[in-house]
């Protein structure tokens, strides 16, 4: 579709929604010094026009519902459709409705935190945590909240040199100083590295495991010896627990605070971006500075704040719509199902690995370590070779119906491309996948140029990064454009 | 376990295997120390795997503990109800849509980028200001980065807040602040329920770094003098911030035109359910200023054009954002609210120009209709004029109040202190249902 | 998407719905002569496979929520989402039921049926009819049966040879042999035609008004005199009625039954062919022998059997599901909404005649007469001059975003290309497809060997319709597929 | 009338007629005689046009004047109550489906085409016949149909219809055959509740146009002499019509083994809702016999190559259908039940092999337990095996045994006589609600 801006529809005098209205006899009276003159700029359209235009963007989408989405460390898995059945149960009820009516909610809540709970070897969950990041950013602040319990002055988290770019960003949030731990040849955490920067200055270790290079560190135990050696906190960042599902728990492995996405590890969509859901969960010794979570008194549910609790994370109690998704997933595959999910995770990247392991121009570090969720190979040497680089494989990918793994992350490798393929994958799919990029490479070394303009079969070519980003033609919004073709934009309104 | 929906290998366990060269799964996690390997599996769900029907059963069970009300509720403190249009749920219902990833590919994502550019679009001419963000998660996250955006612009200790905000956010501001150095001034309320200006006097401008002022407040009260008070932040290098109902921008002036530095709200009036707290999605704009939007948190999608020259839309300024700039980035955000910012396109393209304003009239028009029918019974606490939801104070305690309307099957208002509550009234709520609750707090008084 | 058929996926040993248990211990005990032994050759794929197979179908498909389908006779019209959460409130509901327990049901069926009576000038209504050639069929019957109460031989029923194939299909299904009344140089039902044929033998007269040209019968008061004066039963096809629904009504113009598609004018979706809904209403005198409807006594609501009625349409109640789908579409017009219908959408019809009255190539038959809710172009001078045909037409606006006109219908006018814009389409669109139907003409006449090979941008180009329809090569399932592929197809299959 | 979310043009009118060049929309109604033209509206539906939100309330009402069950009820006699799974409503809320037309323009349109063709493949694979059309209305019609295209083949005049079929499927065949001259003969019960076939020996087979049989039969009892029947047809050059239950083929011989002409039977079963009756889909098969397949009915999608070679589908033997043989057309029918027919087609391919039958093994063990547990409070009426429904008899009156039921909020089975019932158990019938159901009888015996 060539589908114009909805902003930009000709259609005057029309209108899409018919607003309920009653016979009520009140004068509209708004203060003269706020009151709006002008109308917003808002379309003007039928509800035809409305459903047409989306429909048609939606079809210039590309989720996991329409092919494989092979994108490391984001858990692309298949979400099952009665998840969007049970969200609907809750579409009417207020969030700050008398406890009493809404005892049904609650009771799914406190499952849920009884369930993650058992899942990660925690103590208790909060679920009040709308996202991943705002998960890692609670336990940074209950961190934070731990040593000043004690009065003591702990400015330092220490981050893995492979782990998201969440875990700095949200220690630097929280106040503290990121120190990064190097990686090792065979990429898990140095060890000697850490013995050398642990001490009394130490917060906390953020630690994700299996790591972003998909390898369980092995050490882990003695990493949470060091860190607790000096009360520092291990905090486990939850977005690659799917690998490891039903197999071993942070809890077990030593971490005293973990955060889940629900909408990696239990199914929830993405929605494009969002919204996702998370949960924030701690050991014995670090429960009581959680954010609001339910608790069972009795028959009876209700919220409460534990004692030194850092306060609420959200205006109300997390994404609860998404909590219900993740409940209906859990439910749908119990005990025994929640076990396979790891096993077979675990088992779908091994098999790719296999499938891509011989590929010329693509590497692994520490190729003999099995991986967990999902593989980083290097494409340093085609790029050295061909000239073809791991964006280049991307875009082709997207040509032979595929989407993109993560690329360029982790940092420490080279023209990373990170793969998860996921439990929900058919073995035919992997295959697919394995014989797309094989092809790829293939015609990297013979006709290089030929990947260098993909993708074509897109509804746009490659685009123009500048362009997007220059002050003197960056447009966020259509407010923007206006005043671009106005010519009305003049560097007063650039530089303040 | 022998077979299962959403696990399409197991029967397939053998021939992977077979291509990996190994004879057990187990072996694939060889290097798991053997004491921290899980025994046995852990207990979750109802223990067997529920079919389709059992999980709709158990989630009928868990609508029959929840209380079935007769009208929606009389609730806002944070989240109204409004009328939800079919369409916007057909919208976000489509795959492409809510199994989509952020755009990060964005050849093949042209739709949901589009469908954002639009959301942050139409949200901008809403509130007549240039950048808004493709979402955070709520309001008081939107508030509370925007507190922090503040502190990155100018490096100062203090933040007024005034006490006629919604505490809630005023919670989540102190939470997600705890690790900066930073002093929360209250500003207190004056005798219309409205922000007391003159505390502004009697402050030292050079050590505050932003200001929030909320607009309806937590009240319902119009604040009037929101010129005023953007005029005063702008004089003294203080970043301005303004908290916003969209609905309401139909009838009052916007942030953009009052000379904010940045704007913030929900856009759960715009389309979206309450779902119980979420998810709702928090709105946050700013100036087209660049000293302004390169501190900007968030998610931005920008227009420009693909190696023919087509039009195409990509994630733009990305250097400001964690993946990027890691410690340095200007928020750890990276889930949004995306999918519920494209309901709010949805929602904003429906209603449109007159849409809004003949919505944002119809709730001005209930709510006083109900306010005034609620003087039969109680007393405004506040004289001024509002929009939505306003205080009522009763003779008698709320609590006995509350639970008789719930023998009746009604929610009340919110219990601001022993004797008053705060009521929200919008367009969902008939005229009969007003009635009724007038007159069954009535029966109690 | 080059998608394969679900058969040919390859997954085996899987499953894609979870069939709830309950522990049971019966032991399955068919008889030994009718046992299954093989199992049915159906897929063995999980909930992602499936879901993503109909998803990409569904890609490759288009409806009106994608873009206009100026469908002659069919009122393609936008079908307003809030009917689809309607229809969902009675899924449940089993339709032998104790009539107290489904008084709710029965009310909208009651109100819809006065609805409908009202709009058609009818006295009553039975929606028991589950699409419109079903209603037609029932009126057939009922003009049957009619005519053998006072046990009269009637065996011809006229139809108009503009009339929709259903017609006398219909008639012929109740045993009456279809007698043409020819249209006169107006393309209205020519009076002396009719005059000449009308007697002792006739039936009645199935007439559309207005016509399948959208002209409106201008002699309907003498028509309706003719047919009645030999006691013959003025039947009205309600296929058309959109035109003129809210301006005019069948029952004022002397018809005594009428049939009515709810999928058409009502608003229902088509379903890509089905399910659709009818209605079939009836005056006074016809009333007594309509199939099952809702009466209400009192409070109550309950199904009756008219004395003379025809009996039972459908096993149940007709397609409930869609007649809540209509139910909404009336309630959210409301009575100034329905009476706008037939003036928008016969304003739309005039509208783009006015804007295509001039294209070379196409000509009107009686041009000077306004249309109600179509019209019908005839491409017959283009065919001469250029050689592009109705059919080449057709496929040339497939290729620019809009689904096609009927073709080839109604017979008497050559070449014919019918459009029904409704009024539901924005007027920008309808001077799109004017502009995109100039510019094929435009392009007929300069380069015709041009548009013979259109569509290109649909995901297959035009197909071989003998190879679909020769007996050695007809493929009618995946079943036959197989038997071609193993070559054991013979002619003992094909002549049994 | 001023704006309306379905009318775009209300406010282009005037710009409209201009291009016309008239001056007012009443014009365009010139010819339509005055003395019929309506002077005022007709008042329809609640009068104001609803909003959603007014619409949503009103359904609502509805549902509250209907009864709210316990339990699915336990009601067959044509349709039960089956599991839908989600997948099925997703796949069929996709509007490029649903806003569809009949593909008429096969080359925009594949995905609809193909999904059509993999029911009919689907549909053929479970019946083991090979030509399967896109649908009929329901059981009843294709029933009628494929009698009335037996009369067709061979232009005798007796069909033989079973006393064990469903008298509503007979009450529409005898509706639609009224314009045929036809003698509809009924074949009697013996003892074990199915067809007598020593009537058949009564019989001139040579006056026999076609005979039909059930299977499972009306009163849930297999009829197990469905291959002589076919045999006895076959002989006498007699169309043979079964009538089949979708499910229960997973665990009994299809028509295609038996060597049935033509197969008829309901898609309710797999993933439609009860709808309160309808849409359902009637399905109707027959065997690769051109003699057989040029008098079917229905439309028909079939696979073809485009020009350059590739595979695509089309509506095929148009040349049989109304629009193309007007009194001619084997029959009337034109708009079907399509959309429900891609849900049976996306039902079968989730269920696949191993699923239907374990969903055909659960409903009759289902409906075993409970036919057993009801021998408690009753007799059953036939000795002989059964599927999924069974005839209860009682001492009591069933009318009174009813309304006891339905005081607790159960629905019990369907009365057959004065104090007979039909049952029918599926998988959604709990074990719990089997035992409530036959306690409750209990109370009253």
């Amino acid at each position: 579709w060539d589908e114009p801006l909805i902003t930009e529809y000709r259609g005057t005098g029309r209108i899409g929604f018919m607003v309920p209205k009653e016979d009520i006899e009140v004068t509209i009276e708004i203060p003269e010094k706020i009151r709006r003159r002008n109308d917003p700029e808002l379309p003007q359209l039928s509800e035809l026009e409305v459903t047409r235009h989306f429909l048609r963007l939606s079809q210039m989408s590309f989720g996991v519902d329409l092919g494989m989405m092979p994108l490391g460390s984001c858990t692309m898995k298949y979400n099952p459709k009665i998840e969007e059945d049970s969200a609907r149960i809750a579409e009417n009820y207020h969030p700050l409705q008398d406890e009493t009516t809404v005892q049904g909610n609650l009771e799914v809540i406190y499952e849920m935190q009884r369930w993650l709970a058992r899942l990660t070897g925690m103590e208790e969950c909060s679920l009040q945590v709308p996202a991943g990041s705002a998960g890692e950013f609670a336990g940074i602040l209950m961190i934070r909240k731990y040593h000043k319990e004690f009065n003591r002055v702990r400015t330092e988290m220490l981050v893995a040199d492979t782990a998201h770019g969440t875990n700095p960003a949200s220690a630097a949030m929280g106040g503290f100083k990121v120190i990064y731990i190097k990686s090792n040849s065979e990429g898990l955490v140095d060890l000697e590295t850490l013995k050398g920067v642990i001490g009394e200055n130490v917060a906390g270790f953020m630690l994700t495991n299996p790591n972003t290079l998909g390898l369980f560190e092995e050490n882990i135990k003695k990493i949470a010896e060091l860190v607790h050696l000096v009360d520092g906190i291990l905090y486990y960042d939850g977005a690659n627990l799917n690998g490891i599902l039903g197999i071993a728990r942070p809890g077990d492995m030593g971490f005293d605070i973990i955060h889940l996405n629900l909408h990696k590890t239990f199914g929830v969509p993405h929605g494009g971006g969002g919204p996702g859901a998370g949960a924030i969960c701690a050991n014995r010794k670090m429960k009581d500075y959680l954010p609001p979570y339910v608790s069972r008194e009795g028959d009876v549910y209700r919220f409460v704040s534990p004692p030194k609790s850092i306060g609420r994370m959200s205006v109300f109690h997390g994404n609860f719509g998404n909590v219900l998704r993740a409940y209906a997933y859990i439910l749908g595959l119990g005990t025994d199902g929640i076990s396979m999910v790891g096993r077979m995770s675990t088992l779908a990247t091994n098999y790719l690995i296999s499938k891509l392991r011989d590929v010329r121009g693509l590497d692994l570090i520490a190729p003999h370590r099995f991986r967990k969720h999902e593989v980083v190979f290097s494409a340093k040497r085609l790029k050295e070779e061909t000239g073809v680089t791991a964006f280049d494989i991307a875009k082709a990918l997207l040509d032979r119906g595929f989407y993109a793994p993560t690329i360029y992350f982790p940092g420490i490798i080279e023209e990373a491309l990170m793969i998860e393929p996921t439990e929900t994958e058919p073995v035919e799919v992997l295959d697919a996948f394995a014989d797309a990029l094989k092809e790829i490479v293939d015609l990297a070394y013979k006709d290089p140029s030929a990947l260098m303009n993909s993708p074509v079969n897109t509804s746009v070519g490659r685009l123009d990064q500048v362009k997007a980003n220059h002050p003197s033609t960056l447009t966020p919004s259509y407010r923007v454009l206006k005043q671009i073709k106005n010519q009305i934009r003049d560097e007063s309104r650039i530089e303040r | 376990m022998d077979m299962h929906p959403w696990l399409p290998n197991l029967n397939q366990i053998r021939q992977m295997l077979d291509v990996i060269g190994i004879n057990d799964v187990d072996e694939l996690f060889y290097d798991i120390p053997q004491d921290i390997l899980l025994e046995s599996p852990v207990e979750v769900g109802y223990n067997k795997p529920l079919s389709e029907e059992e999980i709709r059963q158990r989630l009928e069970q868990v609508k029959q503990k929840n209380r079935k009300l007769k009208y929606p509720p009389f609730l806002g403190g944070g989240a109204c109800q409004h009328s939800v249009p079919s369409v916007v749920k057909f919208i976000i219902s489509r795959s492409e849509f809510y199994t989509a990833y952020t755009p990060y590919q964005p050849e093949i994502n042209q739709g949901l980028l589009q469908a954002l550019f639009e959301y942050q679009s139409l949200i901008a001419e809403l509130l007549e200001m240039e950048v808004v963000n493709s979402s955070h998660y709520d309001w008081g996250s939107s508030l509370a980065e925007a507190i922090m955006m503040g502190l990155r612009i100018n490096s100062r200790k203090k933040v007024l807040l005034p006490k006629s905000i919604n505490p809630l956010h005023k919670q989540v501001v102190e939470t997600w602040l705890a690790g900066k150095e930073v002093n929360l001034v209250e500003i207190p309320v004056d005798q219309e329920g409205r922000m007391d200006l003159d505390f502004l006097d009697k402050l030292d401008p050079t050590e505050v770094s932003s200001i929030y002022v909320q607009q309806p407040n937590y009240f319902g009260v119009w604040e009037t003098e929101m010129e005023y008070i953007a005029d005063w932040a702008r004089k003294h290098n203080i970043v301005s911030v303004a908290g916003v109902s969209p609905i309401s921008l139909a009838l009052v002036k916007s942030p953009g035109e009052l000379g904010y530095d940045i704007a913030v709200g929900d856009g759960q009036e715009l389309g979206i359910p309450l779902n119980f707290g979420g998810p709702y999605t928090g709105i946050f704009a700013t100036r087209m200023d660049m000293k302004l939007v390169r501190q900007m948190p968030g998610r931005i999608v920008g227009m420009t054009e693909d190696v023919k020259g087509e039009r195409g839309f990509t994630l733009i300024l990305q250097t400001r954002e964690q993946f990027a700039r890691r410690e340095k980035a200007t928020s750890n955000i990276t889930t949004n609210e995306a999918l519920v910012a494209i309901a709010n396109a949805v929602f904003l393209s429906l209603l449109g120009k007159d849409g809004l304003r003949e919505l944002a009239e119809e709730v001005y028009k209930r709510s006083h209709y109900a306010a005034k029918k609620m003087e039969l019974v109680g007393k405004r606490k506040w004289r001024s004029d509002f929009f939505e939801e306003f205080v009522m104070s009763f003779e008698k305690e709320y609590n006995k109040i509350h639970l008789h309307l719930l023998n009746k099957g009604i929610h009340g208002g919110l219990k601001l202190g022993p004797n008053e509550a705060l009521f929200c009234v919008t367009e969902v709520h008939s005229k009969e249902a007003i009635d009724e609750l007038v007159e069954s707090i009535g029966e109690v008084i």
